[in-house]
């Protein structure tokens, strides 16, 4: 088991909680780690920082018992981490475009760094419903240049007035955008899909579904014949075409009947 | 020269290989059993149909043992008959090697998923035994022979397709339960399913699962998986399907050699959908090697 | 501060340590009984003693399996009761924390090897009740709780010594068991011995072992075993010493969470003497991390 | 499973099987193998050869069942090798005298060519009931220098008359020996263990008992306090000090019981 090393409060309802695991620092972008809160629950979480030390984060939004009592967490803690399992995003020279919402920025801050590193060009689009819903603005500040950091709210607040997938559609007919990644609510994932298909652009996002074992057994994260922990989290177009009735559409529930996303 | 057959037939039914996906596997949805199929498995075997949907137990539900093993207590969760059947419905005409695994706490639920189920396109029950007994005292149903032998019956009145009793191997009564199994009209074994165990966190104090004790498979059952089949094989004269800890072509040998007409693969799956052509390629090999043409001319041959 | 003290004392005995010399490793001899007390072990359990001597069953008796496990059919080779006897007592004067384990096809032959031995200094016997039933119907005593308690009853009647009865893992009904050998007079339960299980060479195409079937011990049965210590601290109100698969001291610990009052070690000896050692050097560590005391204070945290 | 390679007739009685095994190649002198026959038996045996390429080998005398199949064991077949077991001979520069006689030349000679390249002194006494039941005169004649190798028959047809005992005492006593190795019959190594501890010699040897796990874990092989598995099967004068009522005298047989060696 590791210990929580710190617990940084993001925003309002989002927090990031630093731990040491040598395995996890060895991560790449996208990859996630199945982080177990004892007594309550084991949930995926990406991780939204790892460094050459061992130092890993991830960043979680309370939603039921396990991460509810994540953000609760207090330095010494211990929780289980396992992993990092998964395919990560492709990191290239691509001219990069980055949509995310919510706690979807998490697996894209160390894309955008990884990007950045290789020497790309990279914009990223942070999107939130209203000021104090974003995420990782000044992360982002400081990984990309500043003219290529965009900010959309739904009500205006700050940014753009919008949704980043109006933003991000623009961007895309307007610039040379090579390929599109995306993590953040599924139905955000689905249009931005849709966009870049038409535009003829790549694809690439970070889906969520329940997940028990995390390496290829259970069965539970299927999105249609791919396992989500393991063919993706990350899953690209090609992946995802086959899938269309479910992405953005529907998930199965932890008995396996369909609901919506 | 004509290299070896792969094709198996046990109980009426024709497989392409004698390699399935266990019960449980993935295969949740019938896109992951199809999936299995394609990637060379001569048949999967649904995860276990109850009669109503079930969402399991809350994480953790597996946990990997030190020991090479899988510990798991998923619960059986399930989305039911009704819309498992609906989703069978879809692929009505392709013929897929598919095998339902079924459960229920006895034999009036179990012959109610039977019902729901039976129209449906596939080749046969898997009846997974190790429940609790919700009708009766409480214990395991597949560790009671006459509850076994009632299970049986009750589906065995309801439909025309091939029966295989799933054993469980925490008994010592395993004969006299097979026996009962096939008395009361099973067509074939499945041996085993998993082995009951527990994982306790040093750190935390308490068990790691949610539900304490959970089921082992993989590495670390396949010996006891492997006496359990070598003894059916003696004891009881219908077909065997081996289950427990095969993840190469090596095992897979070693089973057929104690008995099973066809091996059920599990946890070897986190070696990816891949694992079915490998061992299959394995067990090529070594046909060619040992100069058998047929997989049936193995089955057994370890006594 | 004073540092946590590893004493331990169950039914009436008192160890130096929780760790135990596991029945038939090494311990087929009193100076290897002896030299696993020196080595650190709080006591040592012999070699299962019959009636008579037995030769046990040809080479190979041992195989290593590929999950970590070792599986055995050494056919519980022993001098007999008059020979060790005779060997205790050179011993006499020593005061050695030996526990005997002693084995029998039923009731009267377990009383005579008690008659013979029981004159001599030793702590405690354990019953090896893995074993056939010659006087009977020719299963395994220990999966039938009648012949269970008649054994114990017997020898219960024999001596003044504490009783320990290791139980099998085979079996669904290891609860009822350790009932029956309570109420018998049990002053202790033994979980568990190995599990049964076997190996198959696909070259030869045989069971390795001659005798075919073994017992599987070694990491393969750790969680296995954690599982019945577990359930048998809640039904029983004895102390219990948890077998199996333990080699380091997470698992020691892990055992004594569940409900082990001590801990056998055996497979594990592979590493050498220095295994009790090693082992009782992290317990010690463990302890004072989360700030134990007293090994007691482990013991059944888990539940 | 291994195949052998081949069976070479050694003597009247025995031979030496020749198989492929990487992990017995990497032995040092003095390590055993258990040996599976299958169908027959297992049984540890000596490493009497081991070259770099893999190539090794066992030299059998028929005995049993087990022994009794591998001196008949024909190229393509399968035996069951696992090891190497046990703690080796001392390799050192001190100046050696190896004694051996039957099948215990079979430690000795990968130990004679062990010393040499050491670069040691190395003198080597094979003994024999008579010259048909000699081992191994032709490669040591190769390992070690003419002068070094001498031969005693009991009955005189061959190189010195007597015992190798009786060699062994007198070139204790007029030479610089440093340390004195044997393997052979229990009686002949422990009178050399007696003159040995008399000169203030250093002695090594590797005795046989019946063996079931070769790791330590069944304890069918003890002698005294001493797994010979484990601690041996090379004990020094140490180690046999305290079972001088064993070595030489008694051992246990398969139930544990005292029989005479
Ligand atoms: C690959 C992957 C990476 C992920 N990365 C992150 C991450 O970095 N940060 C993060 O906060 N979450 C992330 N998630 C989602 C996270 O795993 C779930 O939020 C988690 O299961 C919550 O566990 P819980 O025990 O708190 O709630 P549960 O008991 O699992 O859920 C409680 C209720 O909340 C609902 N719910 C849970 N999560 C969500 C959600 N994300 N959106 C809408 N409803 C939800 C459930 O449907 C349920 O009704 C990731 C998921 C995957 C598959
Ligand atoms: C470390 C070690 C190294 C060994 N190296 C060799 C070796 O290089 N070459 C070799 O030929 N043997 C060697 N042995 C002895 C060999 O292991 C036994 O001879 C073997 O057990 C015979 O097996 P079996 O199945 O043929 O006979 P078993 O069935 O074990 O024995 C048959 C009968 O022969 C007797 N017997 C067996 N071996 C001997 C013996 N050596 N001396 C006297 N009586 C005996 C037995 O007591 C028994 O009565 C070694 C033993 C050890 C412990
Ligand atoms: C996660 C998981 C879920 C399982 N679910 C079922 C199930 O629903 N029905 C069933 O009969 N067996 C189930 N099993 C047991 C397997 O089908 C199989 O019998 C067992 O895992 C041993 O095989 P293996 O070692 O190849 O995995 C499950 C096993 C695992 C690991
Ligand atoms: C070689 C060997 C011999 C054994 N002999 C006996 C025996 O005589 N009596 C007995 O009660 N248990 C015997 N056992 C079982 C052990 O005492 C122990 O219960 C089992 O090995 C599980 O513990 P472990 O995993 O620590 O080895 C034997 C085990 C082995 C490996
Ligand atoms: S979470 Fe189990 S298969 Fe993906
Ligand atoms: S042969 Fe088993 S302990 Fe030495």
């Amino acid at each position: 088991m590791r210990r929580v090393t710190k617990n940084v409060r993001e925003n309002r309802t989002i927090n990031t909680v630093y731990f040491n695991d040598e395995e996890s620092s060895r991560a790449r972008p996208g990859q996630f780690v199945m982080v177990w809160e004892p007594g309550y629950d084991e949930f995926p979480m990406s991780l939204s920082n790892y460094d050459s030390k061992g130092l890993c984060s991830v960043t979680v939004k309370p939603w039921g018992p396990g991460s509810g009592e994540m953000v609760k967490a207090r330095r010494g803690d211990l929780i289980g981490i396992r992993g990092p399992y998964g395919r990560p995003f492709t990191v290239d020279k691509s001219s990069a475009l980055l949509v995310g919402g919510g706690t979807g920025l998490a697996p894209l801050l160390p894309l955008a760094k990884a990007l950045v590193k290789e020497g790309g060009r990279v914009a990223v689009v942070i999107g939130g419903r209203s000021k104090p819903d974003l995420l990782f603005e000044e992360q982002m500040r400081r990984a990309v240049r500043r003219k290529n950091l965009f900010i959309t709210t739904d009500d205006g607040t700050y940014g753009h007035k919008g949704f980043p997938t109006d933003l991000a559609e623009s961007m895309i007919k307007e610039r040379r955008v090579g390929r599109v990644y995306t993590c953040g609510p599924e139905i955000m994932m689905r249009k931005l899909y849709d966009i870049s298909v038409t535009a003829g652009v790549e694809f690439e996002a970070s889906l969520e579904r329940g997940m028990k074992c995390g390496i290829g057994i259970c069965g539970s994260c299927t999105v249609g014949k791919n396992l989500l922990c393991r063919d993706g989290a990350v899953l690209d177009a090609k992946d995802l075409k086959d899938s269309l009735d479910e992405f953005g559409v529907l998930q199965r529930d932890q008995s396996g009947r369909y609901i919506k996303v | 020269m004509v290299g070896p057959s792969l094709r198996v037939s046990l109980a009426g039914l024709r497989f392409e290989n004698p390699l399935m996906l266990a019960s449980g596997i993935v295969g949740v949805t019938v896109p992951s059993l199809t999936r299995a199929i394609d990637s060379g498995a001569g048949s999967a075997v649904s995860k276990s149909i109850g009669l109503e949907p079930r969402e399991g137990y809350r994480n953790p539900t597996l946990v990997a043992t030190q020991d090479g093993g899988l510990l798991n207590a998923v619960g059986l969760s399930n989305p039911g008959a009704r819309i498992f059947a609906e989703e069978l419905s879809e692929v009505r005409g392709r013929h897929l090697p598919i095998i339902v695994s079924i459960f229920g706490g006895g034999p009036v639920e179990f012959s109610r998923v039977v019902d729901i189920l039976d129209s449906q396109e596939f080749l046969a029950y898997e009846l997974n035994l190790s429940c609790p007994h919700v009708e009766g005292v409480g214990t395991e149903i597949g560790h009671d022979p006459e509850v076994v032998a009632s299970v049986v019956k009750a589906v065995r009145s309801r439909t025309k397709k091939p029966l295989f009793a799933k054993l469980s191997p925490n008994t010592h009564k395993i004969v006299e339960i097979a026996r009962a199994a096939v008395a009361s009209g099973a067509d074939g074994l499945t041996a085993v399913n998993t082995v009951r165990a527990m994982a306790i966190n040093v750190e935390t104090t308490k068990p790691t699962l949610t539900h304490k004790y959970g089921g082992l498979s993989g590495d670390a059952i396949r010996s006891i998986a492997l006496a359990k089949i070598y003894e059916l094989y003696e004891e009881v004269k219908v077909p065997i399907i081996g289950c427990g800890g095969v993840s190469n072509w090596e095992h897979a040998v070693e089973m057929m050699l104690a008995g099973a007409s066809a091996v059920e693969m599990g946890t070897a799956l986190y070696q990816g959908y891949g694992v079915f052509q490998d061992v299959n390629r394995g067990i090529v090999a070594y046909m060619r090697r040992k100069k058998f043409r047929k997989v049936q001319e193995m089955v057994g041959l370890g006594h």
